[in-house]
């Protein structure tokens, strides 16, 4: 709200304001730390985008904080079934803000190859918690989820700390 | 491996199993069931490692009464697969130690792998989808 | 007067190291575990019920996704099956293929096992060094199936399609620079002597016991029971190829995890006697045809995937679709070991136990 | 100027450069483990962060200004809040007491050795005190451990200094660093040496005795609660106690600040440096102990080790007095 409103008033201070905030998002943009759950199929491919090849690290992006309390963002790599909806809602909420989400792999976008037939699949996880980036690929490439990250930078960079 | 497969009542099934557990059947494959329109079908899969032998022992249960001898006494493996079977098709096991359903919720209803399994949640494939 | 009071914790189903959405509840007193409830289900996608849906050939990319570590082996298993189901014939170059195609995927999965084993422990650096020659393996898979971890390459009687030209030698290649990175791994962590002081002793079982549960693959191994469906009941090339089927005595972690690294060894070997006699013709051996009409008949067909019996049951009913499949996953049944395992032993050692059982999820829940 | 104000203003002085010094520290540290681990595992670590990823740390430092301070329902508010600052403070207030060089420091006293050992001790309280105010059974068994594992530590570790001063006749760290101008202490002492140094580790909870945060069986340890600022406390304390460790081995068996042509304190940095660079090779090489093997291993290993060694430098001093 400060921040916010400080922006309308006189011009001076607003600049200095938007030019601190820059600064901050630039750091919220440089140093998303994702929680490491792999759901399935896709977290295989997100481990690999971890390790040496790909190497999420070059980007600021650390994926060894087990605990949702200090972590930025999940990445929902995989089915979402019935029974892991309510674990999923609860680490949304043991985060901190601010906080975004992932969706790798059409699993999680839409319920994918489960969509029809299945009992027990969560047609995407956009109908329990917000997604910030959806990824589509089955499952995707290690270069798309690095490309995932990317645009959720562009995001991150493009609102301000004060409006999420 | 030599194959070979045997139908037996369900009166008989755990004199059965109990006889190929003595004849060196030492290790526990897997136990399902089928659900045909007018009986279920337990399949049970036992190998004999030392004579390099599974067998299939096929037993029908009836609709009404889905209700079948627990061989976990027998093989201990027996335990997770028996839940499954519970949890998928309704059948029963007496004398199983935790008969709770395996995979999913227990506020579930209904067990999915029958035939007549309805809920309003699944979306059916569309037929020109092949 | 002190009142002693046992201590409940539950592991996941977030959990660092519970190798995807596993719980486990366990009694603790101080460190140790004195009773542990598992709980699996948080996967279970319903591909059982999925499948009975789809004719034969579409059920194939979801078998992909059962065991997503090792793809390569659950088509093969499935494929197998329905060709054991319908009569079908393969070729005898696609079996070639198919044989070393599953033993690469085999070092990939064993590969993934023994780097997480490494996490458990905090020694990061050998699962960054194991994820680096995985990558070597997917290259060869994406040149020759075009994915990295969904393949859907086999079909029934044969392959989707030949390899590549120039992918021979790059194999070849591989099984060479391969060999020292296993010894490296074996230095870095399996004869670390940390890493034996961790593992020696823990979590250990008894051949009767991994027998009436019916666990198989590395974890019946390691008990002393040499039980391996490539030699015990051969199918593709195995009966044509020399090698040894690992086996220990003790039972416990460090046993398990000494029988994968000592099988990449195995695999490498099983590979360069395919490649060296790789035979000519045809990948397909009859015209393929989109879809499969079994008889009215049932039958189970297994192979032996890193995590030990993948088995499926297919009951045909005459029609496109099976009337029924059944998956006799080998990670379930290996799974339902940790409760006795875990018991006894130090909350630290939960996550090693687990681990050394090498359970993937997908598998798992079905 | 009143004694009294001068030491008020020297501790103040000491503590806002020391607060700066391991602020700074942590951030290049940071760096150049994640760097270094990066090229150690064939990748390359931070890379697009500033000049080849060299503003990592401040951004994340920006990212964790901003972060929503969370205290979780169950946890006690005020135990809560105050369990950083007693994990922090006593990490830093160390330096008070660390000699630079021959004539830079803060607090002179011949006691000196007894402050630098035994105020990290104090950290451990700040880490029972998360453990149990975060009202989480993960928190919980992090810091038992820590309470466990805290004697099995200081003992040997004290035992070991203990032999340093026996040769240096002092108590005073400027005392210990001038009795090595003849030969580093490192050199008549290799065993002490390497108990001191192994220890300092399990004391700034490193591999292969980082028990407390145990991400694999404890999700992070006593800090698996706490968000934002509170946490980089933690997490800077940790640092604070490597460094300090560090420090420490380097004034008692490297010959502090002892060097040829270059300044003093540039001499001791490297020293330090070379410690701490030494640790996180290890960080990144090793596995972790279980609790009770290390207890074991320090109990009935490393004690009976660090007391045979004090009783035999007795014995030779004596016996060399007693010669000469």
């Amino acid at each position: 709200m400060g921040l916010k409103d400080a922006q309308k008033g006189p011009v001076m201070p607003a600049i200095h304001l938007v030019k601190l905030e820059k600064l901050f998002d630039w750091g919220r943009k440089n140093s998303i730390w994702p929680l490491p759950w792999a759901l399935a199929c896709c977290g295989i491919e997100m481990m690999a985008t971890y390790a040496s090849r790909f190497d999420l690290d070059r980007f600021g992006i650390l994926g060894g904080f087990p605990s949702p309390r200090q972590c930025d963002a999940i990445v929902i790599a995989g089915t979402v079934t019935k029974k892991i909806v309510p674990v999923i809602k609860r680490l949304y909420q043991q985060m901190p803000e601010p906080k975004y989400i992932i969706a790798m792999g059409n699993c999680a976008n839409s319920g994918g190859i489960f969509y029809y037939d299945s009992y027990n699949v969560v047609k995407g996880v956009d109908t329990v918690i917000p997604v910030d980036v959806y990824i589509p690929g089955c499952p995707p490439r290690p270069e798309a989820l690095v490309e995932g990250f990317l645009k959720l930078q562009e995001k991150i960079l493009g609102e301000s700390a004060a409006e999420k | 491996m030599n194959e070979r497969a045997i139908c037996v009542r369900i009166e008989d099934l755990k004199l059965t199993l109990e006889h190929l557990h003595s004849e060196g059947y030492n290790y526990f494959s897997f136990v399902t069931a089928v659900d045909y329109p007018d009986h279920f079908l337990l399949v049970y899969g036992l190998v004999n490692t030392g004579k390099h032998e599974i067998t299939f022992i096929e037993t029908p249960l009836s609709k009404d009464k889905p209700v079948a001898p627990s061989s976990t006494g027998i093989w201990k493996g027996a335990d997770w697969h028996e839940r499954e079977v519970y949890d998928l098709f309704g059948i029963t096991f007496e004398g199983h130690p935790d008969m709770r359903r395996m995979f999913l919720p227990e506020e579930f209803e209904g067990h999915p792998l029958r035939k007549d399994f309805q809920s309003d949640e699944v979306e059916k494939k569309p037929e020109d989808f092949y | 007067m002190v009142e002693k009071q046992e201590f409940m914790i539950n592991m996941g189903p977030q959990h660092p190291s519970t190798h995807g959405v596993f719980r486990i509840v366990l009694e603790l007193d101080g460190e140790t575990v004195i009773g542990a409830k598992p709980e699996i289900g948080y996967l279970h996608r319903g591909v059982e019920k999925i499948s009975e849906n789809r004719t034969y050939e579409q059920v194939l990319p979801l078998t992909d996704r059962l065991d997503y570590v090792n793809a390569m082996g659950n088509n093969l298993a499935y494929v197998m099956a329905v060709e054991k189901l319908a009569g079908i014939q393969v070729s005898e170059r696609a079996q070639a293929i198919r044989t070393i195609l599953a033993e690469l995927n085999r070092i990939a999965s064993h590969l993934i096992s023994i780097g997480t084993q490494g996490l458990e422990v905090g020694a990061y650096t050998v699962f960054l060094y194991c994820f680096r020659e995985r990558e070597i393996i997917l290259d060869l898979f994406e040149r020759a199936t075009g994915g990295r971890l969904t393949y859907t390459y086999f079909r029934f009687g044969g392959l989707f399609q030949d390899l590549p030209e120039g992918w021979v030698e790059e194999a070849r290649d591989f099984c060479k620079e391969f060999l020292p990175h296993v010894d490296e791994y074996e230095d870095l962590l399996i004869q670390n002597p940390i890493y034996k002081l961790r593992t020696k002793g823990i979590g250990i079982l008894n051949k009767n016991i991994a027998l009436n549960y019916g666990a198989s693959g590395p974890v019946l191994r390691s008990t002393g029971v040499s039980w391996d469906l490539r030699k015990d009941s051969p199918y593709l090339m195995y009966d044509q190829v020399e090698f040894d089927v690992v086996y220990t005595k003790n039972g416990d972690v460090w046993d398990r995890a000494w029988i994968r690294l000592e099988e990449m060894r195995q695999s490498t070997r099983i590979i360069k006697q395919l490649l060296d006699n790789l035979p000519e013709g045809e990948v397909q051996a009859e015209e393929l045809c989109r879809y499969v009409v079994p008889e009215e008949r049932s039958s189970y067909f297994a192979v032996e995937s890193p995590r030990g019996e993948l088995g499926f049951f297919l009951v045909s009913d005459g029609s496109l679709k099976p009337y029924r499949m059944k998956i006799r996953s080998p990670a379930f049944v290996n799974l339902s070991l940790v409760e006795t395992l875990v018991k006894g032993e130090k909350v630290a050692d939960v996550p090693l136990i687990i681990g050394s059982l090498d359970p993937v999820f997908g598998e798992v829940d079905r | 100027m009143s004694l009294a104000l001068e030491v008020t203003l020297r501790a103040i002085i000491a503590v806002v450069l020391g607060f700066s010094f391991v602020g700074l520290a942590l951030v290049v540290l940071n760096v150049v483990e994640r760097k270094l681990g990066g090229r150690f595992q064939s990748r390359y670590g931070p890379l697009h962060v500033g000049w080849h990823g060299s503003l990592q740390t401040i951004a994340d430092l920006l990212k964790i200004l901003q972060k929503e301070l969370i205290i979780p329902a169950g946890a006690d508010p005020v135990l809560f809040r105050l369990a950083p600052y007693l994990s922090l403070v006593p990490a830093i207030t160390i330096f008070l007491a660390v000699p630079i060089s021959e004539n830079i420091v803060a607090l002179e006293s011949n006691l000196s050795l007894l402050i630098v050992l035994f105020l990290p001790a104090v950290s451990v309280f700040g880490i029972l005190t998360a453990g149990w105010a975060s009202n989480s059974k993960y928190s919980l068994i992090a810091s038992l451990r820590s309470a466990g594992q805290m004697f099995a530590y200081e003992i040997p570790r004290t035992l070991s200094a203990l032999s340093v001063v026996m040769l240096a006749g002092s108590l005073s760290l400027t005392e210990i660093v001038k009795n090595q101008q003849s030969i580093w202490f490192l050199v008549v002492q290799p065993i002490a040496f390497l108990i001191f140094f192994f220890t300092s580790l399990a004391e700034a909870n490193r591999v292969p005795f980082d028990l407390t945060w145990a991400e694999s069986e404890l999700v992070s340890g006593f800090f698996t609660e706490y968000t934002g600022m509170r946490w980089a406390m933690f997490f800077l304390a940790e640092y604070g106690a490597l460094i300090g460790s560090c420090f420490l081995t380097v004034l008692l068996f490297m010959g502090g600040w002892l060097g040829p042509f270059l300044p003093p304190v540039v001499w001791l940095l490297i020293k330090v440096s070379v410690l701490v660079l030494l640790s996180l090779w290890f960080r990144w090489t090793w596995p972790r102990f279980r609790i009770d093997q290390w207890l074991n291993f320090s109990w009935k290993f490393l004690v009976p080790l660090s007391i045979i060694n004090l009783l035999v430098t007795g014995t030779l001093m004596i016996g060399l007095r007693v010669g000469v």
